[in-house]
């Protein structure tokens, strides 16, 4: 059997600071087999953007960061890699979107560049030209009526929803074989997100390419996901398969999110009540989802 | 306040430009007791131990007229920390009322004040007090008072654009909605949320005062000899360059030391207090 | 009308307006101080009789609004009356000095930008690092001395002790450069005399590098700061997690956008050397527009501080309109703004 | 050697010159404070002398190496009563190529008179100028006025014609006098013509070769005056060989490390001296034992030593009284003054003010540094006596401003003052007779009846001898009332590279009593 894509191992973060080192994460430990879509699912400040930026190799170069566990990436050990392989996988292999499109784009570059700069990750080589036709048939891809014209726009003249779909366009032009959505789509109007969110979903498909999908929306995730892991601040408190997950949560924690009323203000955050007995609880695994279960 | 101490303790720049600052401060507070000549602080002369290189007992050598320069450097930082006092704490409260005003009143109040303050803001701040200075008669307080006058307007400035972007948060609507004054909106509402902005600006202009007066006096335009000033000191030895070159370098040296310093805690004030550029 | 020149049109118009304000502010304090500009124009041998009538030909007996309008009118003509410490027009005096002022501060201002800027973007790159402490001690240093400091000590170890630079002036004695702009770079390229350009240039390096040597700590602060700054962005993030190569990101994707707020600053930093000039062309007996300003403040010659400090304010604001624009070119959002910034 | 003789010498110079090597050209640098001011009428310091008597002639100029004046642009002159007539040689040309004629001479008066700046002062008891014909002016003075000659070493020379080929906006019939045009530009006789003039910068001169006397090949064909050099840039230009003259205002320390380094120093003296003024119309000098006393209390000897440059040469020399060792009325046999802390005390305890009491302004002019160090060593002095002082530094216009009441004037001012035309009237008239006051040469307000009487004497008797008398015994009379502290003598000290010699500056025999005389290139010798 293949290597997962992606297999994390007992992963440990914590970052020093002025008052002893504060954890971020407690040993966590997950992984996405090829074409699987996982979320991993938490509050705001459990640790799960963290655990993407981790695999990207992006949390590591900032000072004070002390981590440990494995992490593999189609079996290659990622804490062995040198930085400038581990800077080689990126925008390549794996690649990323994000919360808020419109602020993630370069303000002061068009589209063009940007796609341009991402299409030579893979390819270095590639001349304007090429960039260009290779961008407007990726703008395609994901619905955009007219390509050129937003390949010369800049983000901030583009809606949202449009740089989202172009964000999504980027992360697999180069057919990555991992993609980590981080709260994709949540800065956007909730009907414009559902469209991106299933766009986003076919192409996935279509490119073959395993997703981890970071959200804290149950709504999205069950919608979009193959398996769930719910984390709780830096550790996975349950896990198991979407539809099991749903309709009978385990953990006192994942029923907790689920009772949850989502905030007023529209960004569907749940509000929970801090800390009710039961949240320490260690993790529950649903039968035949556990790690061990699923990984030879 | 432990956090404060913990970033500031952690730097050893900012622990060398607490060092400095408090060697300046003591040394010039102290002066009388420290100078190893105190009466060389005014009209002495001593015509057999004149432009002397450094040499016991002077460690940094004399002046034209026989004055111990390391004595003289310790009373001009008296006069200069003087004067760094003086001028902020006129023009700090002028330009923050300023600032506050135009930038929490706004319509043509904001209009004229911030036109008058682009105004001074236009004329480039030496050739601004230079020009005061030369139409003044030059001394130690038209000195002071044409440095405030090229100061006030950075804090204007700098509190009318945190007003515009503090009058719109919640604080001050619900201020507003209660029914407070606009005195209180301004002064107790706004001004506190300012004050580190203000705070860590004045550290590091702190030293800038100090660098433009003497700016001013190496043209002349500043404290009066026989009065001892560090500006007017390098422009008096320049003239005897390169043969007594300890006539201008030490004092030179002596303006870089303090405003080094006040540059470096400034730079961890602006650290711990979490404030932009 | 394109957003830049809309932008363009606004900008001058309230310089225009700010420029009068200076007018109205340096010429009333020219005017209420104590001194007769007369009696001082004439010298100490004068006798009243010459005084007098020196101060009605100078409107000087007049009511200060009256003043206020002959010198406009005159303004208005490009006449900014006598000097009473040349005997020339201001307005001769100026177009002597200011070029060899310009000049001397274009490359302060090329240097502190070629020397601050890319300090900045390495401490930004290597931040809390070494390197950056490092530079970050240099650049303090830089602003923690005034200009005429940074002179001397130039002076003394360039000139003196190791003599590899001239002491002072624009150009050696035996170089001969026909007048155009009065730019002897220009001057001498026009003509096509290298080794005058040469020698120019040569004569530059020490006064145009102690005058930047405060600029470069300011522009590499601020670079750094912004670089810091815009590396906090999402869309530096995104570009680390589409793996853009990090040289490529220091010097295009992150530098880019810190330059927009980095600009107007450095251009503040560059109007500023205008005034600094005058510090350091006394040092290096430089004939520009600041010793003359120096010279005609210390004699209290009133139509030549009025004309300098206009002049000066007039440049400054020009620099300022010029940077603004720079900012408009860099940054689209201003560029293709539909409303007016 | 008469006139004919001595063009003759010039013209075989010139043509030796002419056969000899084509030799490089050889330039002259020095410097001077700036401006330089190239109207002859508005001229006043020491460089615009500099440049009024290398590009512009005048009637009579001082002689050499002895008081008196001789014959230049005019053959002869004779005075009756109160007019003057000059006869012109008929020989001279502008470097316009106009001849010099008697209309000239007389446009010049008017031009200088019209302006009212510069030197006017001295022609002011002059009625009027007018031509008599082509080669003969006569002037008419408004009461016989013996210093009238002298004054005339300050009345150059402008070539009409040209002039008023260049008038400038103005009103009445000469306009702006061509006061536009000449800032820039000459209209000269003199040896030397301006090549380019920036009064902030430099002044570039080359010979002029039709001058009327010619001028010696070994004079510099070049000189090139820069203003405003810093005293170090100067030090060092000279010794890198890239300078060959310094101005006097180098401070001796400068000087000092120069002479070091072997470069010779040249030394004008006998022309000024550094007047210590002590303002009599206000406590405590309006009585005169106070005055005494700190006449007494000076440490004359420190402050000539203070300003020595080496063993032998200071910028200072000892003084002998109001008037400057050697001028008209000096007598050679008055001792120096001396400090004498004992005959102070004596002075200071019959003065009606209590020393306790008294806290005396010094005064420094801002822009005169060395005046700084007299004013601390009077200080100092004063101290020795008990008297309390504060010292305070004045700048140049606002002195000029103050000392025009009496309740403003300092009581302590120091003045350099020169004489201008080297003529004694010129010196005390405008410091000490009670019409003067009020001006920069005339802090201390004096009003003394027998003061008016000799000065007034001294400038209507047409005779050398009774004129050396009468001011022999003004001298007495100003150091009895003590109304200033004749400090000292002042020399001015020239830094030089041996690439030039200037007998009248290095030889005694050589000098001219005038200021800045000695600075006639002509006269002077290039080694290349």
């Amino acid at each position: 059997m293949t290597a997962p894509t992606l297999a994390i191992d007992d992963l440990r973060l914590g970052f020093r600071g002025w008052a002893g080192t504060a954890e971020v994460l407690h040993g966590i430990s997950l992984h996405i087999a090829k074409g699987e879509r996982v979320a991993l699912v938490g509050e705001s400040g459990s640790g799960k953007s963290v655990t993407a930026r981790l695999v990207l190799g992006l949390v590591q170069e900032l000072r004070g960061a002390r981590y440990s566990g494995r992490m593999a990436f189609e079996g290659r050990d990622l804490g062995t890699l040198s930085r400038r392989e581990r800077e080689a996988l990126r925008g390549d292999r794996i690649s990323m979107i994000f919360q808020d499109p419109t602020s993630s784009l370069n303000p002061v570059y068009t589209i063009g560049t940007l796609f341009h700069e991402v299409l030579r990750r893979g390819n270095p080589g590639i001349g304007a030209a090429e960039a260009r036709e290779r961008a407007v048939a990726a703008l395609d891809d994901v619905a955009i009526a007219d390509p050129g014209r937003v390949l010369d726009s800049y983000a901030f003249q583009l809606s949202g929803g449009m740089n989202q779909r172009v964000l999504i366009a980027m992360a697999l032009a180069n057919s990555p074989s991992l993609l980590l959505a981080d709260e994709p789509g949540t800065a956007l109007d909730v009907t414009v997100q559902a469209q991106t969110l299933a766009l986003m979903q076919q192409l996935v498909a279509r490119h073959g390419a395993s997703m981890l999908f970071i959200s804290h929306n149950l709504g999205v995730v069950r919608e979009f996901a193959d398996r769930v892991y719910v984390i709780y601040k830096g550790r996975i408190v349950e896990q198991g398969p979407t539809e099991g997950l749903f309709e009978a949560p385990l953990h006192p924690y994942t029923r907790a999110l689920m009772a949850a009323v989502p905030r007023i203000t529209g960004e569907g955050i749940p509000e929970i009540d801090e800390e009710q007995t039961g949240f320490y609880d260690p993790l529950v695994a649903h039968p035949g989802y556990s790690e061990a279960e699923l990984r030879p | 306040m432990k956090r404060a101490l913990f970033i500031l303790l952690r730097n050893p720049l900012s622990v060398l430009g607490l060092t400095l600052v408090g060697l300046v401060v003591l040394a010039a507070v102290f002066a009388d007791y420290v100078a190893p000549f105190p009466d060389h602080k005014g009209a002495v002369v001593d015509f057999l131990n004149f432009n002397k290189a450094p040499e016991w007992p002077y460690l940094f050598g004399t002046d034209l007229v026989g004055r111990d320069i390391f004595s003289r450097i310790l009373f001009a930082y008296r006069i200069s920390l003087t004067l760094g006092v003086v001028v902020l704490a006129l023009a700090v409260p002028v330009g923050v009322t300023v600032g506050l005003i135009a930038g929490y009143i706004g319509g043509r109040t904001e209009f004229v004040l911030m036109r008058i303050t682009d105004v001074f803001l236009s004329i480039p701040p030496l050739v601004l007090a230079m020009s005061m200075m030369g139409l003044l008669e030059p001394s130690l307080t038209n000195g002071m008072m044409a440095v405030t006058v090229m100061w006030w307007p950075w804090y204007a400035r700098l509190v009318y654009n945190l007003t515009r972007s503090e009058r719109e948060e919640g604080y001050v609507l619900a201020a507003e909605v209660i029914g407070a004054s606009r005195l209180h909106v301004m002064f107790r509402e706004i001004l506190p949320n300012c004050v580190p902005s203000i705070l860590t600006k004045m550290t590091i202009d702190f030293g800038f005062v100090i660098l433009i007066a003497s700016s001013l006096s190496f043209l002349g335009l500043g404290v009066q000899p026989p009065t001892p000033d560090l500006g007017s000191m390098v422009a008096e030895g320049a003239k005897y360059l390169p043969d007594s070159w300890w006539l201008t370098v030490f004092p030179g040296l002596a303006i870089l030391v303090v405003v080094f310093g006040f540059n470096l805690i400034g730079d961890a004030l602006r650290e711990i207090l979490g404030v932009d550029q | 009308m394109s957003p830049v020149v809309r932008l363009l049109i606004k900008r001058i118009a309230t310089s225009f307006i700010v420029l009068v304000g200076v007018s109205m502010l340096i010429f009333t304090i020219a005017r209420v101080i104590p001194g007769d500009p007369a009696r001082i124009a004439l010298g100490p041998n004068a006798s009243t009789e010459a005084v007098e009538a020196l101060r009605d030909k100078l409107h000087l007996n007049d009511a200060f609004v009256v003043q206020y309008g002959y010198f406009i009118a005159d303004l208005a003509r490009g006449d900014l009356g006598q000097s009473l410490y040349s005997n020339r027009p201001v307005t001769a005096d100026i177009a002597a000095y200011l070029p060899a002022t310009l000049e001397l501060v274009f490359f302060a201002g090329t240097t502190m930008i070629l020397i601050g800027v890319p300090l900045g973007m390495l401490a930004a790159r290597y931040r809390d690092r070494p390197l950056d402490h490092a530079i970050r001690l240099f650049t303090m240093l830089g602003v923690s001395a005034p200009d005429f400091v940074w002179a001397v000590i130039l002076m003394l170890v360039f000139a003196y002790f190791l003599p590899v630079f001239p002491i002072a002036g624009r150009i050696s004695d035996s170089f001969a450069v026909p007048h155009v702009t009065g730019f002897l770079t220009i001057d001498s390229l026009i003509s096509g005399d290298l080794a005058a350009f040469g020698n120019a240039l040569w004569h530059l390096a020490l006064p145009a590098f102690a005058l930047s040597f405060a600029g470069i700590g300011q522009s590499a602060r601020l670079t750094r700061a912004n670089m810091v700054e815009t590396y906090r962005k999402p869309f530096i993030e995104m570009a680390l997690a589409f793996g853009f190569p990090q040289g490529r990101i220091a010097r295009r994707f992150a530098f880019k956008p810190s330059m927009i707020p980095s600009l107007t600053v450095i251009g503040l930093d560059l109007a500023s050397m205008l005034g600094n000039a005058f510090l350091v062309e006394q040092i290096f007996a430089w004939p520009g527009l600041s010793r003359y300003g120096v010279a005609v403040i210390l004699r209290k010659d009133l139509n030549a501080i009025v004309g300098t400090v206009l002049i000066i304010s007039a440049m400054f604001l020009i620099v300022n309109i010029v940077v603004d624009l720079l900012v408009a070119l860099i940054n689209p959002r201003i560029r293709l703004s539909q409303r007016s910034s | 050697m008469n006139m004919p003789s001595r063009l003759l010498a010039a013209s075989l110079l010139a043509s030796a010159a002419l056969v000899g090597v084509a030799s490089a050209e050889t330039t002259l640098r020095l410097d001077e404070t700036p401006i330089g001011e190239l109207d002859p009428a508005k001229a006043t310091d020491y460089a615009d002398s500099i440049l009024m008597f290398n590009v512009y002639d005048t009637l009579v100029i001082p002689k050499q190496g002895e008081a008196g004046y001789q014959p230049f642009l005019a053959e002869s002159w004779t005075q009756d009563g109160n007019s003057f007539t000059f006869k012109l040689r008929p020989d001279v040309k502008f470097q316009s190529g106009n001849a010099l004629t008697a209309d000239d001479v007389v446009f010049s008066f008017d031009r200088m008179m019209a302006i009212k700046s510069g030197f006017s002062f001295l022609f002011d008891n002059v009625e009027k100028a007018e031509a008599v014909d082509a080669s003969t002016v006569k002037f008419t003075t408004k009461f016989p006025y013996a210093p009238f000659v002298a004054a005339l070493v300050r009345l150059p020379i402008v070539d009409k014609k040209l002039v008023m080929e260049h008038l400038g906006d103005g009103e009445g019939e000469m306009k702006d006098w061509g006061q536009g045009w000449l800032n820039l530009h000459t209209a000269g006789s003199g040896a030397y013509s301006v090549v380019s003039h920036d009064p902030q910068a430099e002044t570039v001169m080359a010979k002029n070769p039709g001058y009327f006397l010619g001028v010696p090949a070994v004079a510099p064909d070049k000189v090139r005056l820069r203003y405003g050099l810093e005293a170090a840039t100067v030090r060092t230009l000279i010794s890198r060989g890239e300078h060959d003259i310094s101005s006097q205002w180098l401070p001796p320390e400068v000087l000092k490390s120069l002479s070091k380094d072997g470069f010779k120093l040249l030394t004008e003296s006998g022309t000024a001296q550094l007047y210590i003024k002590l303002n009599t119309a206000k406590p405590p000098f309006d009585d005169q034992e106070c005055r005494l006393a700190i006449v007494n209390a000076f440490d004359y000897s420190t402050g000539i030593k203070m300003v020595a440059v080496t063993d032998t040469v200071s910028q200072g020399a000892p003084s002998t009284g109001a008037i400057p060792v050697g001028g008209m009325g000096a007598d050679p046999d008055a001792p120096a003054f001396k400090q004498d802390l004992e005959a102070a005390k004596a002075h200071l305890a019959k003065c009606k003010y209590k020393p306790e009491d008294m806290n005396v302004e010094l005064s420094w002019i801002g822009e005169v540094p060395l005046e700084e160090r007299f004013a601390l060593l009077l200080q100092a002095n004063l101290n020795q006596i008990g008297v309390k002082s504060e010292i305070k530094k004045v700048p140049w216009t606002l002195f000029t401003e103050q000392v025009t009441k009496p309740e403003n004037t300092p009581n302590v001012s120091q003045v350099f003052v020169d004489t201008m035309d080297g003529d004694t009237d010129t010196l005390l008239y405008s410091m000490y007779h009670s019409s003067a006051g009020g001006t920069w040469m005339s802090p201390e307000y004096l009003k003394d009846a027998e003061v008016d009487s000799l000065l007034d004497k001294g400038r209507a008797s047409a005779s050398e001898a009774e004129r050396s008398e009468i001011y022999k015994a003004l001298d007495k009379r100003l150091i009895a009332l003590a109304p200033t502290i004749y400090a000292q003598n002042q020399r001015a000290v020239f830094a030089a590279s041996d690439k030039v010699s200037v007998p009248a500056l290095e030889d005694p025999a050589k000098a001219f009593r005038v200021a800045a005389f000695g600075f006639t290139f002509r006269l002077m010798e290039m080694h290349p």
